[in-house]
């Protein structure tokens, strides 16, 4: 590699792909996200060496060694509180945190809500593929109640964690939701989730063929994608369905579905999306796992809440630099000598 | 006025933790150093903020011995006993040499006092037989405060609160010191209240005018000490480990980041660092002991010092990430204020029992460099040497404090900046034209440490990680013969510190001799004094003090071999006895004392006398 | 004691009183909770000997010492996943989980989550005091940002947990907020608490009149009490104020105060309160912690939300029972034995 | 047909994780047990769940040892190597013996395969003579099962992946053995898709043949192994743990609450549990290990049978709340089922590093029993035992495994429950007008165990907590003299378990003679052999097996003291040998593999000779 040539070339995925071999199983959605994240960032046009990424522990996990930047792969569950720690005395650098359902939020929980109230100003890509990958097979915070898995014989008795709304909970400024099998919309998500000056968090829906194939199909499947999504957009009305003819309405605090032919509804009727509302962010974050309050309403994709809110590194900076300022002359060995001092002679 | 001249005194003030007890001892301690003395101090918590007062649990205590002769333990028993009330009689005068004198609060022992203190029903020590082997001054405290201070407009609870200054008036005069120093504290400390700062000197100087003019008693003269020449300042244990940090991130050229969770008694660390911002020292209140670690190494991959700290309980949910930091061979100093365990234990009371933690609390084979303090002064040259560790050698470090010598106070001959030691870093260099070497991430120097590459830099983006990597590259290898390899050298590096630190001094006594007694950490002073002493009485004893508990100095077991016993007393149940045995083969006699407390000197002149072979 | 006759008397507070000292400092605010749960327990009617209270490490963590019933004072921010197994191994007793803010949501934050999620049914104090009592005055996870305590002379930058919004955001099924000083108010809370089947967070502002007093004072000081609280209730429209003169009223998804007198309101057109609405508790739980958005508002006191979902224990010991019942006659020499043997003569 | 007679055999099946190896493997080992043969197996994983096809990361590997004598180890290197490709040979081959049989399919050795095995192009071994040292049968696999099931109506994807059963067919040809075994297994499997056990069943059928028709090598007989007598089934070390639990819980009378959170190689033993849920079984997956065992925990204190169990880094995150089970004097039984570390280290990879972690991976003074099982169906064994420990002594205690037994199978001579030893709990009773005394949590018997109050039960209400505490009351306490007390009482404790436990036995061998070998867990079946082949070769060497780590037998010192020497094989840096160094300062001897994988017998042979004394 020729150095001083290389900085004139705009970046390409291929500059940001390591010499290790990528070794998920063949037909896992991990490819299609790292495939998705190699192309993006030298769209963002930050140089390779500014960029971070740090995992925990999982199949999703080993993104870092994939990656042409800076990378750790750390232990379980602690990604984002190292990723806290880097950010905290490096504001400059673009840190990404890759884990996963069971990696920030079964493990990690604790660490995963102080990152999203500190709001530092790292993006954090959640592979929920609503299993324990690496570990073979397990039902993960995120598995439904009832999931049959190795450790659930009988069925999980555990009610599973909304992560949107836990995130919302822990006063997350930026919350969003992709999935594997729509490249196109995962990089528009990415793009906003870089731009968010604080903790982005996207959750992207992640098949493992492996051992929970298909956890996300009526998503991603053409057959029944456009009954069962529905992709939010700033400032626009929600509306979906096979010919875009359902929206959904607020009902006091309840969405309701209408149908935009038959019903005597118009589109200026329906709910407008507007991403800065936290109250409507967290009805909208609760759409799927409440059907017996609020029917069968279609799974949202796009952002559900952005916020304005200083980051921490920059407070954290900020106040080291104006104590600097007010103290500014004092050595470090005045510092050793302290206040009272006494001389033998 | 006659007054009597001594070479050291101990005096220990007791009583409930409102009394302010705590501040009285160090203000009487300030002023002591301050005039030259040498001093050594033990306060001594209850483990509640404000336990019930007037209870024997309550009873917060402070021991200070200063003198003109150099000093290195707060004293096995006290000259002089302070008594706020009837508990801290009771709970401390087994503490006290026959003799001795007691000063107590009349105030403090009403029915009801006597009551909490447990004393049986109509009996006051004060009034009994039972302190005729002491000498006893009475001072109604209260009543005494409240008429200095009837004028003062202040209500009775604000008068109450200077009691404490009546006292420290009054043992200013006794021990012959002036009061400006106090005079200049309360100043400060009561900045917006010219109301309190007026009423606590009135308070301050009735209490010595008490002294001159009540008193029969001749004063005592304790003369300055013969210390070494140079400037001095009095310095606890966790400001001279905070100080230390600040001065080895300075001289290494690295931002300090402090990544901890609050837990006594190492908290302390992180208060007065983060009075730091300043030095542009970073502190961070992290969630918990977990993340708290694991923002260090952070703050280390991207080219900061990461320091974290806590206490035993603390230590032990660090383990996992311990081992990462390990792994991943970056800087990382990892602070243990060790305090009475297990478990929960005793949090406000002293122990040396998480050595072998420090060796072994992780899994797999990750033996890291284990260093420790030995007085509140040590603690700034022990930090600093093991961050010097970590950053020349690119690994996590263990120091170990505790909670002695963490609160204990001493005079310090602080250094010059200058003369500190630098520490260098070795960074990995950016890839340019001239730089043309392929960056490998493992790849060693004669240290066997690999480079520092830090994000930001071109050229040199890499990954790291926790499972087992490749020789040199660092990629993900899970090839049989390269693991045992990756073991063996790991373990080598850490013990390649030993060609980086001086070899073992004895610390008294002579080269070869009859018994040897070797310690670690906080007994230093009390060891010190004994082996001293028994010199003095011609024993063939000396003493020889580790700061180095891995990798070992190389020449210990040479040392060992060159006396016919050896006695390690530890504040634990024996554990560098376990390592000593091992390591050497050589029997070691084991002197424990698992009661939160320190040795006194006496109990480890006794276990040498004991030992000592005819 | 006599133990045939103590049978029959009615419990009385002092037997709920062990006899170990109580060490809190004089004047902090977990006197008077204690004394609220030990008259509370008589009313409720339990036996001692059914109840457990587990609690971590803080000064509220001493609580279980002063209870004459079953009790753990376990590690730092652990109760709460101590308390998970014994209730899923003994549904039958009654237990009880004290907890400070930085016990339950700093250190054990993550067990406070997944106990939530799970919703085992057990009854969660959290002794709010915006502050670590125990360790001498550290902020807190719930200490305002710019808070000056030991450990941030310089004021803290951490943006603060809302617990009621974090527990909501966890799906906690009753949540529940109340304070040292309204004994009455507390009272009632617990009764109600103790009745829901699932995890019952409740909330209790608690001074520490040692490292962070008056932090409630203008809730709890008679001056300021009633213009800066408001106590919620089932069915009743949000009123407050010196002389219940200002009510609350949602203009979409944004509170806002009116004047009952001068203003052309009514009662009618008021906010009434649904503790089963989950998006409306969203909203209720936000009042303070955004005044941009919504102005300055009272502090509610109260049930902000209840929902009856299923508790974690009884899902598992049906599984349980359903398996025993469907494979009963296996004995243990036919587990040893498995399903492949053979035999050496 | 003719056919050869074989003591002993050690196949190696190898291929891609998709393969099926796994699979295969563990049917003929059923099969080869069923009919009587002795076995000993050992899978070796790679660490992703399906590494890239072909790639040498992505080898999965079976071996199985069986015969017709007693077997103690999956064999030093094999007699037949099946591998499926090109990577599978290259990765194994150095373990085939001279002359020993290749079985391989043809398939698997394309251009792109041999490419992602790092041969050098134009390069295939099986066309050129670098395997003419070796027997080598190709078959071309992919052809003859689509062959076979060209009328099946399955699509070619389908087809493929009953590959091995044609291998599988054709060994069991090989070595006489019927199909009888598997086809019941493919009945049960593919209960809901006749499809798929008709293609299976043909293609198993088609193995067979195959070898009937088209080979002229003879078949090789392996007779059945003269074990002891009884009935037997083949069971792994994780599955033995499982049941250990589950007939130790009833033993004992209690209900087993088993709280985790995955980790390889311990999952399994969740994934046994969680089947016996009509065993009443509970099965807690918990959000981390700290939430596992502090629910363990609350489990034990409800009078439930706590157990948790991970593997090293798991084991590190539970420090704490182990010293705090230790200071409750709860029963608690942690199982680590080790494996390669540090940190992340090997995950599916075996290691015996984590002892010293057991020992003292905790802050304070915290010495808990340690059990380690040797082999998989001593899993059984030495988990009951370590069960019985913590009920019986009211503590927690650890029991180590490691990745190699605990995925390793071997016939089991599994007892009938009768004979089990029953365990027994003693519980507090109840305050009644018979047992007025009055309760005290922390009152001792003559084991020095307290007694186990349970909630629920009338005037037994009490409190207990990590902080120190009063002895018998069980107040919290801070008094320093009590502190000692508990300290020493605590220890003492833990070391009079060694009342309860047997002598330590010689395993083979004499009782006195030149050299010892010492192990504990799994090399035990490598330095079995090893002694027993040396012994009767004329050495004069013994084999002693600790089951016991904490506390020793109490024999143990005067056993080491009848040797010339002491050896201690282990898979790690040398741990075991810190410990009896220290304790009874013998110059033990260390040997240590580090490679994740077990020892082989004449690794373990070679350094006995090396240090024969002359
Ligand atoms: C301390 C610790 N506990 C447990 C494990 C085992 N483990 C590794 S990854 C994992 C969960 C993986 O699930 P998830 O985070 O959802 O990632 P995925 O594999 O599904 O991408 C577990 C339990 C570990 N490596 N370390
Ligand atoms: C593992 C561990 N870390 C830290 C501590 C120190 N510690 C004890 S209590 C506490 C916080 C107390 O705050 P909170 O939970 O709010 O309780 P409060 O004292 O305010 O009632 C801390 C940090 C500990 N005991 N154990
Ligand atoms: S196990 Fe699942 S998540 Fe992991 S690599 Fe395979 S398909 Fe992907
Ligand atoms: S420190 Fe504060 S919370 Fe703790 S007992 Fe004292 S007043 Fe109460
Ligand atoms: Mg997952
Ligand atoms: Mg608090």
């Amino acid at each position: 590699m020729n150095v001083e040539t290389n900085i004139q070339k705009p970046l390409t995925a291929k500059d940001f792909t390591s010499d290790q071999e990528v070794r998920w199983c063949p037909g896992c959605g991990d490819y299609s996200i790292l495939k998705q994240v190699q192309s993006v960032l030298p769209e963002i046009g930050l140089k390779r060496e500014e960029i971070v990424f740090i995992s925990g522990i999982g199949c999703s996990s080993r993104f870092p060694y994939y990656m042409e930047t800076y990378g750790m792969h750390s232990i379980h569950g602690r990604a984002t509180a190292i990723a806290s720690g880097l950010k905290a005395t490096r504001p400059e650098l673009s840190v990404w945190i890759i884990t996963g359902d069971g990696d920030a939020m079964s493990i990690g929980g604790n660490h995963f809500i102080h990152l999203l109230r500190r709001n530092f100003n790292v993006n954090v890509l959640l592979f929920n593929n609503e299993i324990y990958g690496l570990t073979k097979g397990q039902y993960s915070p995120t598995s439904p109640a009832g999931k049959i898995t190795k450790s659930s014989p009988h069925g999980s008795v555990d009610h599973p964690f909304n992560p949107l709304a836990l995130t919302l909970g822990a006063d997350g400024t930026f919350i969003a939701r992709s999935m594997d099998r729509d490249p196109k919309h995962l990089r528009e998500i990415l793009l906003r989730a870089n731009k968010h000056q604080g903790t982005s968090m996207v959750e992207i829906y992640q098949n493992c063929n492996v051992f929970n194939d298909g956890a996300f199909e009526i998503f991603t499947e053409k057959s029944s994608k456009k009954n069962e999504t529905i992709f939010i957009e700033q400032g626009k009305p929600l509306i979906f369905g096979e010919n875009n003819d359902k929206g959904i309405k607020l009902d006091g605090f309840k969405p309701v579905i209408v149908d935009l032919k038959s019903d005597n509804v118009s589109e200026n009727d329906l709910w407008i999306h507007d991403e800065n509302d936290r109250g409507k962010a967290s009805i909208l974050v609760r759409f799927f796992d409440n059907h017996q309050a609020t029917g069968h309403l279609p799974r949202p994709f796009g952002i559900f809440y952005q916020e304005d809110r200083s980051c921490y590194e920059d407070d954290f900076k900020m106040q080291i630099e104006k104590a600097s300022m007010e103290k500014e002359n004092e050595s470090l060995d005045s510092l050793l000598a302290g206040r009272n001092t006494w001389t033998i002679n | 006025m006659n007054s009597n001249i001594k070479e050291e005194v101990t005096i220990l003030f007791a009583g409930d933790s409102g009394d302010g007890i705590q501040l009285t001892g160090s203000q009487f301690t300030n002023t002591a150093a301050l005039l030259g003395n040498d001093i050594s101090t033990f306060p001594n918590f209850p483990a509640e903020i404000r336990a019930p007062q007037g209870t024997l649990a309550g009873v917060s205590g402070f021991q200070l011995h200063f003198g003109s002769i150099e000093l290195f333990t707060p004293g096995d028993s006290c000259d002089v006993l302070v008594v706020m009330n009837a508990a801290a009689l009771k709970a401390n005068l087994k503490q006290l040499k026959k003799g001795g004198t007691i000063i107590a609060n009349t105030d403090g022992f009403d029915s009801k006092n006597l009551r909490l203190a447990n004393y049986p029903d109509g009996i006051n020590p004060l009034e009994n037989e039972s302190l005729d082997n002491f000498k006893v001054t009475l001072i109604d405290l209260t009543k005494l405060t409240r008429e200095c201070l009837k004028d003062s407009g202040l209500g009775t609870k604000d008068m109450d609160r200077s009691k404490n200054m009546f006292i420290l008036g009054y043992i200013y005069w006794l021990y012959n010191r002036n009061l400006d120093n106090t005079i200049d504290f309360l100043k400060a400390k009561f900045k917006k209240r010219q109301d309190l700062i007026d009423a606590n000197i009135k308070v301050l100087q009735a209490g010595f005018n008490f002294g001159e003019t009540c008193e029969s008693t001749a004063t005592i003269e304790v003369k300055p000490a013969k210390l070494e020449k140079g400037t001095y300042r009095s310095i606890m244990g966790n400001q001279a480990t905070a100080l230390g940090l600040i001065a080895a991130a300075q001289k290494s050229g690295l931002t300090l980041f402090y990544g901890t969770y609050p837990i006594t008694p190492a908290s302390d660390i992180l208060h007065e660092l983060s009075k730091y911002k300043n030095h542009g020292v970073k502190t961070f209140q992290a969630e918990d002991e977990i993340a708290a670690i694991c923002a260090s190494i952070g703050a280390s991959f991207g080219g900061s010092l990461g320091v974290t700290a806590s206490s035993g309980p603390g230590i032990a949910l660090k383990g996992e990430a311990i081992g990462l930091a390990f792994m991943l061979e970056l800087p990382l100093v990892i602070v243990n204020v060790q305090r009475g365990g297990p478990s929960t234990g005793l949090p406000t009371k002293t122990e040396q029992a998480d050595l072998m933690q420090a060796l072994y609390g992780r899994n797999g084979e990750a033996s890291i460099p284990v260093i420790a303090a030995s007085t509140p002064t040590d603690c700034f040259d022990a930090v600093f040497e093991a961050t010097r560790i970590a950053v020349e050698h690119m690994t996590p470090v263990i120091f170990l404090s505790d909670g002695f010598i963490a609160n204990g106070a001493e005079p310090w001959k602080f250094p010059k900046s200058s003369d500190l030691k630098e520490i260098k870093p070795v960074f990995a260099k950016e890839y340019t034209s001239e730089n043309k070497e392929k960056f490998l991430p493992y790849k060693r120097d004669e240290k066997l440490s690999r480079k520092w590459a830090i994000p930001g830099i071109k050229g040199l983006e890499h990954r790291i990680g926790g499972i087992e990597k490749e020789h040199e590259t660092g990629n993900i290898s899970y090839d049989p013969d390269n693991h045992e390899f990756m073991v063996k050298l790991r373990a080598e590096k850490t013990q390649k510190v030993a060609d980086y630190i001086p070899l073992q001094a004895i610390d008294s006594g002579k080269d070869k001799g009859k018994v040897l007694v070797l310690g670690w950490g906080s007994p230093y002073g009390a060891i010190k004094t004994a082996v001293k002493s028994l010199i003095s009485e011609g024993y063939e004893v000396s003493h020889a003090h580790l700061r180095y508990l891995n990798p070992f100095p190389k020449n210990l077991g040479e040392i060992l071999n060159n006396f016919d016993k050896v006695l390690i007393p530890e504040i634990n149940d024996g554990q560098l006895v376990i390592l000593i045995r091992s390591k050497y083969l050589k029997d070691a006699i084991r002197l424990n004392k698992i009661k939160g407390l320190p040795f006194t000197v006496d109990e480890i002149k006794s276990k040498i006398i004991e030992i000592y072979p005819n």
